[in-house]
């Protein structure tokens, strides 16, 4: 199989967004292309856009939207396909990418994810969030994420002893890797004490759905996140050397939550890692930094464990020991996270990515993992129904 | 009129799905028959959710995990506020989401009697 | 390359669904499943799964929706993804399908297209099928793609000759061929004379988009078709000998009509073409039977003039001729086309598809072309922006 | 207030789009100046409708596609019935369709003036 890397990345401020979902994905992809050294322009040399986007549709009554990405780039005749799988669209559109290079039809692609949310209140962007739910035995009932998030919540804590100061302490953590990424939506680090401990709590950090609070909870940012990929055959043609996609894995579960066999197992996040490790020839002790899809702060701890860094029902006791910070063992959602960056939902799988790329090549600033080799991406489709595990490694 | 809710069972190897699905996990038949689900189940798990989607006029409301003794697990909206993991359950039908021209039917759990 | 196939087709009977978008999308892939020999089940085999959707959002607020129909049919762990590229979704979904396998990372892909139109309004039909147009220079006018169409054809008379009547027979010799596909969504003949010579021609088949009409315009369907992709190395494995895809090629072009340079040119079609004759080692002459993307009469004249078929400007000449009806030179939209058919968009890329695996596989009945052994499909996303084509072979 | 309609020259290579883009199509450039879009035009071609989308309450609309001297090219609304290819328009803004909470502008072209 013909070997696919990473050439350029770009990401814009996320947020709230100026302007509209197709310019806001150009603004990504023009500093991805830029970064890759690809000169825009007739001879760009890009042969395939895949742009991730959950809402376009819904949110923005929008449709063709990598059409209009290859337009008003005027990266003509590259092909053009726009990418859904739910929160995890942005990983998806990196595999189809893969595939794309790696079955010869491509030389470079340039995948591009992004979400215009703030276009909608919050009552009307959870609404649509819970679309990806089954229609009848979920979407139909009010059931939303946060609501499959907190009782998945309230059953790891009978199971495993976890606690909302554990919650509080992901939260904080990421918040604080946030002040290092200029990109991240929230640039403030609440106190611990303020969110959990003091008298006050309950109305600085109130639940949203028991017992998730507020801030165990990602915010509703609008952003996108680029990257080109490229045959690594052709490295040569780019202004970096290409960080190396080693391996890719994804799994599908039961759409509907309440049919899985043990509700406190993630087994797509699971199978997905596995077959990501497998690819890449790599173990879970391997991996020197990740990003795990952490829309809710139980979600980073369950993913942890699902995907080999902790055993199962140990990954609070390693926030608690402060593995899971820049300085730890092995340092987990070094962007901010979902939490303290945000969740533009198409854009969130392939920031990942980009957070990955920029620690591999030592470019991440104050929140640099040192001597990152090898990182992992999981991203999370539905509440766990369609995961994708990426898994990137420095070419020496 | 409010419709029954129900599991469907694979014809061809027995075990129970809801909701509906084309085709068995465990056997890949696609025959089912369908079988009413009723009566006490036991919650799973549960969660009080304030920050509600679109359309619901209320501050807040109970979701559930249910399992009945056929082993079905199903969702459903809680009608009670004294909730407890392992407490039984009632099943009831009722109007779980007013829609544009038409409601939404499903489960609405309320606290057993004392047996 | 690895050499990709297809192992098995299914289709349901376009028109109005009383089933929703996923149990629709599920009718289709249990009928391919079946006719590829895949047993459903813990042993399924299929390990990825493309679903091709323009309205899942729009129409039917739902997303994730491929995870959905990997639910319903049981189908996990195997991947899956949604593809959006308007109407030619359905020939994108394939050609994922294709990457996917020639890359090595699956051995067989299920490939469903599909869309439930009919529970909304024509109105909000047509408004949502704009809405992959320019959102500030097209969208925002109430231009349409009939709209747009209507322009073309005015320009397309004026230069070529092409004339009302030479519309017509496109559209009666479609619905000819409409009468011997059984899934297709209109069973009737229009009589020439009375949609086009009557002097009731005018309230029969009253103008649509000037100087398009009501027969000019096909109708709006629910349905959806499937395809089982398969590795060609693993042909044995299957009921049937696959058919072979021989070539994919797509292309965009300006996304904003008004500015094609020569505005009866359809540059994406022709490039796309070529690309697909170039992968497949084959001429226009080789080709025995194609699905080109007739949404519009004028489409089928002037695709089948830039697929190569016929030299520019004269393929209404064809027509007339009676070389694109099936017992002619080249049989064009021997399923009936978009136009009888019906074109619910996400599945018409797919529909494509099956009806030449059908021809090369002689199961086409009253309307088999004798000894078909290469296919051409175009399928055509936005006003000509993004279009698709691939040519199937028949391994011999 | 109704703004103005432009094309953006690329400041690199010169060549004029409609509407804005990124990048341009010629030489790559990046930066633009706009360009008023207003005068007289020549209708290149044209076609009544008579299945609007939703949101308009009329039988019918004609739409046409203009070149400006320039030699740019739009799309636009067109107010008058009595349409011809090649004939002159003279461009106007105006509200080309009611939204909810706001209106869009856009080109609504006429007959121009008899020289
Ligand atoms: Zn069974
Ligand atoms: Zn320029």
């Amino acid at each position: 199989m013909r070997k696919v890397g990473i050439a350029g990345v770009g990401h814009t401020k996320f947020g709230r967004s100026e302007v509209s979902l197709v310019d806001m994905l150009a603004l990504a992809a023009l500093e991805a292309l830029d970064d890759a050294g690809i000169r825009t322009g007739r001879r760009h040399g890009v042969d395939q856009v895949f742009v991730a986007s959950m809402g376009a549709g819904i949110l923005n009554r929008q449709s063709s939207v990598a059409s209009a990405l290859v337009d008003t780039l005027n990266l003509q005749p590259a092909m053009a396909e726009t990418v859904e799988n739910g929160p995890a669209s942005g990983a998806s559109a990196v595999k189809l990418g893969y595939m794309a290079i790696a079955s010869g039809m491509c030389d470079v692609a340039l995948v591009v994810g992004g979400e215009l949310m703030r276009v909608v209140t919050g009552w009307e962007a959870t609404d649509f969030v819970a679309t990806m739910l089954h229609p009848d035995a979920e979407y139909a009932y009010g059931l939303t994420l946060p609501a499959f998030a907190g009782m998945f919540t309230r059953l790891y804590m009978d199971k495993y002893g976890v606690t909302e100061k554990d919650l509080a302490m992901v939260a904080v953590k990421n918040h604080e890797h946030a002040m290092h990424n200029p990109v991240a939506h929230i640039q403030l680090v609440p106190s611990f004490h303020a969110i959990i401990e003091d008298e006050d709590a309950p109305v600085i950090n109130p639940y949203v759905a028991e017992p998730l609070r507020v801030y165990d909870v990602c915010p509703v940012s609008d952003g996108a996140a680029a990257v080109v990929l490229c045959a690594m055959d052709l490295a040569d043609r780019f202004r970096k050397k290409p960080v190396r996609i080693a391996g890719i894995g994804q799994a599908t579960d039961t759409h509907v939550v309440a049919e899985r066999e043990v509700p406190t197992d993630l087994l797509a996040v699971r199978l997905a890692a596995q077959r990501a490790y497998a690819m890449a020839g790599l173990k879970p002790e391997d991996i020197d930094v990740a990003e795990l899809h952490d829309a809710f702060t139980i979600l980073e701890i369950a993913i942890s464990e699902e995907a080999g860094l902790f055993p199962k029902g140990e990954g609070h006791l390693a926030v608690r020991r402060g593995e899971t910070r820049v300085g730890g063992r092995i340092p987990i959602n070094t962007s901010g996270g979902l939490k303290a960056k945000g969740h533009p939902l198409g854009a969130t799988g392939v920031s990942q990515i980009v957070e990955l790329v920029r620690q591999l090549r030592g470019e991440a600033g104050g929140r640099q993992v040192e001597g990152a080799r090898h990182g992992l991406a999981v991203n999370f489709g539905g509440f766990g129904n369609n995961v994708v595990a990426t898994i990137l490694s420095k070419e020496e | 009129m409010e419709p029954g809710m129900y599991a469907y069972r694979c014809t061809a190897c027995g075990k129970l799905f809801h909701p509906a699905r084309a085709v068995c996990r465990e056997c890949g038949g696609r025959e089912f028959e369908a079988v009413p689900l009723e009566g006490e189940g036991t919650l799973l798990t549960y969660t009080r959710v304030y920050a509600l989607p679109e359309g619901y006029m209320k501050p807040w409301l109970g979701f559930g995990i249910v399992e009945f003794p056929n082993g079905v697990r199903v969702s459903g909206q809680m009608n009670t506020e004294d909730l407890a993991v392992g407490m039984k359950v009632r099943a009831t039908v009722g109007t779980v989401k007013e829609g544009v021209g038409r409601d939404y039917y499903g489960f609405i759990f309320e606290k057993a009697a004392q047996a």
